[in-house]
C-alpha cells in the first residue's frame, strides 16, 4: 500500500471533480468514494477533439562534432522555424573526419536547436525539437 | 605521464583503471554505451562520456566512437583493457593517427600475435616449443587438404580468435568438413575475420599462462597462472603458481618467453599460453597482447600492480623492477562469478537485488556491481571475480571457500555453487585436473 | 582444535571472527543483542544466539549472557573480540569455570594487565621503559597528594581504562580536583571501576605498539603500528610501519616486548603500547590483551592471519612461526570509517542506504555495513574499516585516496571527509605529526 | 493484513475527506466507509463499550534454560487454563547456575505454553499466552 499512490489519486479525482473512484491492476484494486456534496469543487474541462501536433526530439545516432552546415562556409541546414520533410539534413556529426549527415525522419517544423556547432555531443545527446505536421 | 585516459572498457575492469589512473593522479574518462550510463565506473570515474547504443558492434567495439570519445575528452592515453577492441589493430592505428596512445603493445605486434598461426612461427623461431599445425587458411578445401599432415585428434581455431570462439575438437576426418563450416561462420560474426588455422590437439592437457612486462630494452615475467578450469573454453577459475609447474620449469619457461617476447618486439604488459600435457611437455599456443581478467592472481602473489606498470610502459618510463626483484609471495585464487546458472552455464541476467562483498584478510573482490545494479543480456556474464590470497594452496583454498560462502548476490544466479563444488573436490584439492575437468560439475 | 566457537562480539569483528573460523573449519556461532538479530553476521554465522536487548549492560556486556550462551549452543571456545569484555576477569574466569576456552590470555595475565598502574610496575620491572606515575588510588584526596610527585602536566587515567574514558590531562595543580572528579565517574560508569593513576603528560609524543603473539614457550612480535592519529584519544588512522621508528629502534623494543610478554606469563596476541616523546624515546604506556580494531595493518604488512593465530595458540597449538620468519612486505594503512560527522566527531547513527566497497589491488575492506542496514545509536560508531596496502607508504597512501574516493556510503555522515583532508596534507606525507595533528581538522 | 495499514488508510480518508475506501491486492480486500456526515469532520469510531480481554505475549527477559516448575520434582509453577495475578511465578530461567523467577506482569488466563521444560530460550523468546482479565 502506498500513500503516494493514493494522494495521487484523489489529485485526480479533485482534478476532475469526480466523487467516486475505482481502480484495478495486477490484482491491485482501489476504490475511494467522497461525500456527494463534495463534487464539482474543482472540475476541470476535458479537452476532447483531434489528434494534436507532437513535439519529438532527435537525438545524436553517434558521438561526434555537430555542425549546423554541410561545409565550413556554408549556411545552417535548419533554423528555427524552418518546415523540414523526412529525409532532410538537419546537421552534420564528424567522427574520425567521416561528415555523417543526420537526416529528418519525420515532417515538421524546427522549434528548437539545442547545440551550438562546432560542439561535441555525446551519443543520445538532444539535437533538435521538431513538432510533428500530421499529413492530415 | 599521462594527463587524462580513456577508459575503453566496461564493467569491473573499468573500474580496475579507474583505480590505477586515480593512484597514477591521472585523471579517467569512462567510454560507456548507453546502459551502462548507470554502472559503476561511470559514476566513479572523473568523466563518463556516451558512444553508443547497447549493442557492442556501435560502441565497445566502435574503433571510430573510441577514438572520438578520446578525442573528444582531450584523452591523451587510451586504455582497451581486454575483450572488446583491447587486440584491435584498428583501433592502435586509429589512436596512432589521433596522437592517442594506446596502452597496449605497437600495432605490428598486435597484427603479428592477432594473426595465430603466424604467431606460432614467430615464437618456434625464437625457440618456444610449440604444437604441430598449419597456417591460416581462408578456403575450407584448403583447410582439408592441410588436415592430412596434422592428422587427427585435431584443433580447428580462429586466426584472430580468442574466447573459445571459433574454435573445434576433430576426433575423425570425417567430421573435419562440419567443425570447419561452423568455425568459419563463428569466427567471421565474432572477430570479422573467416580465417582457420589447425593444430594438434593434446588430449587432457593443462593450460597455463605467462604473464610478461616488456619496456625497450627488457622483458621480465612474473610467474605464471594455472587456467587448466575452463567450461566450454571459457576459464572459471585460475590460480597462481600452477600445480604442475616446478621451480625449474618456471625457469626455463620464463627465460623462453621473455626472449622470445623481445624477439618480437614485444612492449607492455602480455601473456604467454602453454599446453602442458600429461608428460609435462609444454607448448606454446598463443600469446595475449592485453591484460587478462585473471592479472589479479599474480598481483596477489607478486604484489605489482599491472595496470599501473602498463600505463607506466605506454607513457615511456622503463621497467619498475627487475627480474629479481620479482617474489612469488604464497598462492593465489581466482574465482569469477558469472550471472549464469552453476551447473548448465546458461546466462542468467537481471537485477543483481543484493550484493555484499566479503572482506577479511587475503580476500580481494574487483566487481561493477552493487544492490539494484542490472547484470546486463548485452555482455558478457561477469559480475564479480573475488580472489584469495594465502601463505599457501591450502590456505588460499580454505579462504576462498569462506569468501563464496559469505558472498551475498540475490536476484540473479551465478556460478557461486558450481565454485564450491570445486574447491571441495578432493582431486581439485590434490592439484588432479585437466581442461576437461570441470565436465564433471556440469550439465547441459 | 575446537569444534564451535561462540563469537561475543558485534560489527565487523564478529564477521572477522567466522571468517577465521571458517578457515580454520571450525563452526562459528555469533551472540548478539535483539537489534542486532539482522546483522550481516548473525547472517552469515553457522549460528547465532539472541542474549539481551539493545543495552549492552544487558547483551554484550554480561558474562552471564555470553557464559549462557556458549554453553546453550554446546561452544567449546568464546572469542571476544575488541572492547566489550574482551579483558574481562570475569568473563574469562567464568569460561573457565564452564569449561570454555577464552580466547585471550589467562585470567591472571588480564587481571595483571588490567590494573594498568600495576603492569606498568611489572614492565619496568621486566626492562621496559616506563613513564614517571603513581600506584592505582581510589581516593581523589589521595590522587591530589601523589600527584605533587608527578608535576605537571600530567595524565589522569583509569586503571581499568581504555578507548580514552576515563582520562584527562591536567596542565595546572589548580585544574586537577575537577579532573580526578569527573575521570572517577567516567571510569565507574564506563568500567565499573572508579580507580585512577596518574602519569608523567608527553608533550606532541607519538604513539606506537607492538603486535606480539606468545605461546607457553616462545613470544615473537610482528612489528609495530602507528596509531598516532587520534580525536578525543579514539585513533582513526593507523600504519605500519611506522614513520618515525628505525630498524634499530623496532629490534630493540620488539626484544623487549617479547622479553617482556614472557616475564608477565602472556599467552596469545598481544599489544604493547608506547609514547614517543619529540627526542624518540618510547615509554611503555600499557599493554592491551586482545586482538585491536587495527589488528589489518600488521595482517596486511606480515601476510600473518592474527585472528586465525589466537585460536590456534588458544587450542594448545604452539606458535605457526618464528621471529625469522616475520618479515614486513611494504606499507599498509587503516582508516576507520565511523557514522559520524567529519569534522566534529558527533555520531550520525541511522540507515545506511548505499554501501559499495572499493575493491582492487592491495585493498581490504572489513565491514559488517551492507545496503539497506542500520548503524545504531546504541554501539560504536565503526560502519567500516579500509586498509590499503601498497609497495611503500606513498602507494599506500594513494592507494588508501582512491580507496576512499571509490567507496560509496549514502544515508549517513561518515570519516571519509576528513580522511581524505588527512591523506592530501603535507604534514602527513612528510610523516611530521604527533597525537595533536588531527585537532587542526577538527571542530568541536 | 496488518493492524497498521488500517490506522494509515484512516489517516488517508481523514486527510482527504473521503467517506469509502476500498483496497485489495493479492487476495486481500479491505473497505472502509464512514457515515456520510462524518466527512472531513474527523469523526473517529466511538469505542463501543468497555475493554476487551486481550491475549498477550511472555517473552523470555533473559536468555538460559527454561523450567516450568521451580524445583526438580515440584509440579509446573501454570499449566494452560490456570489464573494468574500479577506477580505470579510463571517460570524459571537458569543461566549460569542462577535461577531467576519470571513473573506475570498482568492478571489473567494461561492460553498457552510454547516451551518444553529444560529447553534452551533465547532472549525475547515466546514462553506464554495470557488472555488479560480486566479487573473492571
Amino acid at each position: 500500500m502506498d500513500t503516494d499512490d493514493i494522494d495521487h489519486m484523489v489529485a485526480l479525482m479533485e482534478r476532475h471533480g469526480l466523487v467516486e473512484l475505482e481502480w484495478e491492476r495486477d490484482g491491485t484494486r482501489v476504490r475511494l468514494r467522497k461525500p456527494e456534496g463534495a463534487a464539482g469543487t474543482r472540475a476541470r474541462a476535458a479537452d476532447s477533439g483531434q489528434a494534436q501536433p507532437e513535439r519529438i526530439l532527435v537525438h545524436a545516432p553517434i558521438l561526434g562534432t555537430f555542425y549546423r552546415a554541410t561545409g565550413p562556409e556554408g549556411p545552417p541546414c535548419v533554423s528555427v522555424g524552418d518546415r523540414v520533410k523526412r529525409g532532410d539534413v538537419l546537421c552534420i556529426i564528424e567522427a574520425m573526419k567521416l561528415m555523417n549527415e543526420i537526416k529528418a525522419e519525420v515532417d515538421g517544423e524546427i522549434l528548437e536547436v539545442f547545440v551550438e556547432s562546432g560542439a561535441p555531443v555525446q551519443f543520445g545527446a538532444r539535437l533538435f525539437a521538431i513538432r510533428t505536421q500530421p499529413a492530415a | 605521464m599521462f594527463r587524462k585516459v580513456l577508459v575503453a572498457k566496461r564493467g569491473e575492469l573499468a573500474l580496475r583503471i579507474v583505480c590505477a589512473c586515480r593512484e597514477l593522479g591521472i585523471s579517467s574518462a569512462v567510454a560507456h554505451s548507453q546502459p551502462d550510463a548507470e554502472s559503476l565506473a561511470v559514476r566513479l570515474a572523473d568523466e563518463a562520456v556516451c558512444i553508443g547504443p547497447a549493442a557492442s558492434a556501435r560502441s565497445y567495439l566502435s574503433v571510430s566512437a573510441m577514438v572520438t570519445a578520446a578525442t573528444m575528452v582531450g584523452a591523451d592515453a587510451l586504455h582497451p583493457g581486454y575483450g572488446f577492441l583491447s587486440e584491435s589493430v584498428s583501433l592502435a592505428d586509429a589512436c596512432r593517427a589521433a596522437g592517442v596512445v594506446f596502452i597496449g603493445p605497437p600495432p605490428e605486434v598486435l597484427r603479428l600475435l592477432g594473426d595465430k598461426a603466424r604467431a606460432r612461427e614467430v615464437m618456434r623461431e625464437a625457440g618456444l616449443p610449440v604444437l604441430p599445425g598449419t597456417d591460416s587458411f581462408d578456403d575450407p578445401t584448403e583447410g582439408a587438404r592441410l588436415a592430412r599432415a596434422v592428422g587427427v585428434p585435431l584443433l580447428v581455431k580462429a586466426t584472430s580468435g580468442g574466447g573459445g570462439r571459433g574454435l573445434r575438437v576433430v576426433r575423425s576426418m570425417a567430421a573435419l568438413g562440419h567443425a570447419l563450416e561452423t568455425a568459419r561462420g563463428e569466427a567471421l560474426a565474432a572477430f570479422g575475420d573467416p580465417r582457420l588455422y589447425l593444430e594438434r590437439y593434446v588430449d587432457g592437457p593443462r593450460h597455463i599462462e605467462f604473464q610478461i612486462l616488456a619496456d625497450d630494452t627488457r622483458a621480465i615475467h612474473l610467474g605464471e597462472r594455472e587456467c587448466t578450469l575452463q567450461r566450454r573454453h571459457q576459464k572459471l577459475l585460475e590460480e597462481s603458481p600452477a600445480v604442475g609447474v616446478s621451480e625449474a620449469l618456471r625457469g626455463r619457461l620464463g627465460g623462453l618467453v621473455t626472449t622470445a617476447a623481445l624477439a618480437a618486439g614485444y612492449r607492455n604488459a602480455g601473456t604467454f599460453e602453454f599446453l602442458v600435457d600429461q608428460s609435462g611437455e609444454p607448448f606454446f599456443i598463443e600469446a595475449n597482447a592485453r591484460i587478462q581478467v585473471e592479472h589479479p592472481v599474480t598481483e596477489m602473489v607478486t604484489g605489482v600492480d599491472l595496470v599501473k606498470e602498463q600505463i607506466r610502459l605506454a607513457a615511456g618510463q622503463g621497467l619498475s623492477l627487475q627480474q629479481a626483484d620479482v617474489h612469488c609471495q604464497g598462492h593465489a585464487i581466482e574465482c569469477r562469478i558469472n550471472a549464469e546458472q552453476a551447473h548448465t552455464g546458461r546466462p542468467a541476467p537481471g537485477m543483481i537485488r543484493t550484493f555484499i562483498a566479503p572482506g577479511g584478510p587475503g580476500v580481494r573482490v574487483d566487481s561493477h556491481a552493487h544492490a539494484g545494479c542490472m547484470a546486463w543480456p548485452h555482455y558478457d556474464a561477469l559480475v564479480a571475480k573475488v580472489i584469495a590470497h594465502g601463505q599457501d594452496r591450502a590456505e588460499a583454498i580454505a579462504r576462498m571457500r569462506r569468501a563464496l560462502e559469505m558472498l551475498v548476490v540475490e536476484g540473479i544466479e551465478t556460478t557461486v555453487p558450481l565454485h564450491l563444488s570445486v574447491l571441495r573436490d578432493s582431486d581439485f584439492l590434490a592439484g588432479r585436473f585437466t581442461t576437461a575437468f570441470l565436465e564433471r560439475f556440469c550439465s547441459v
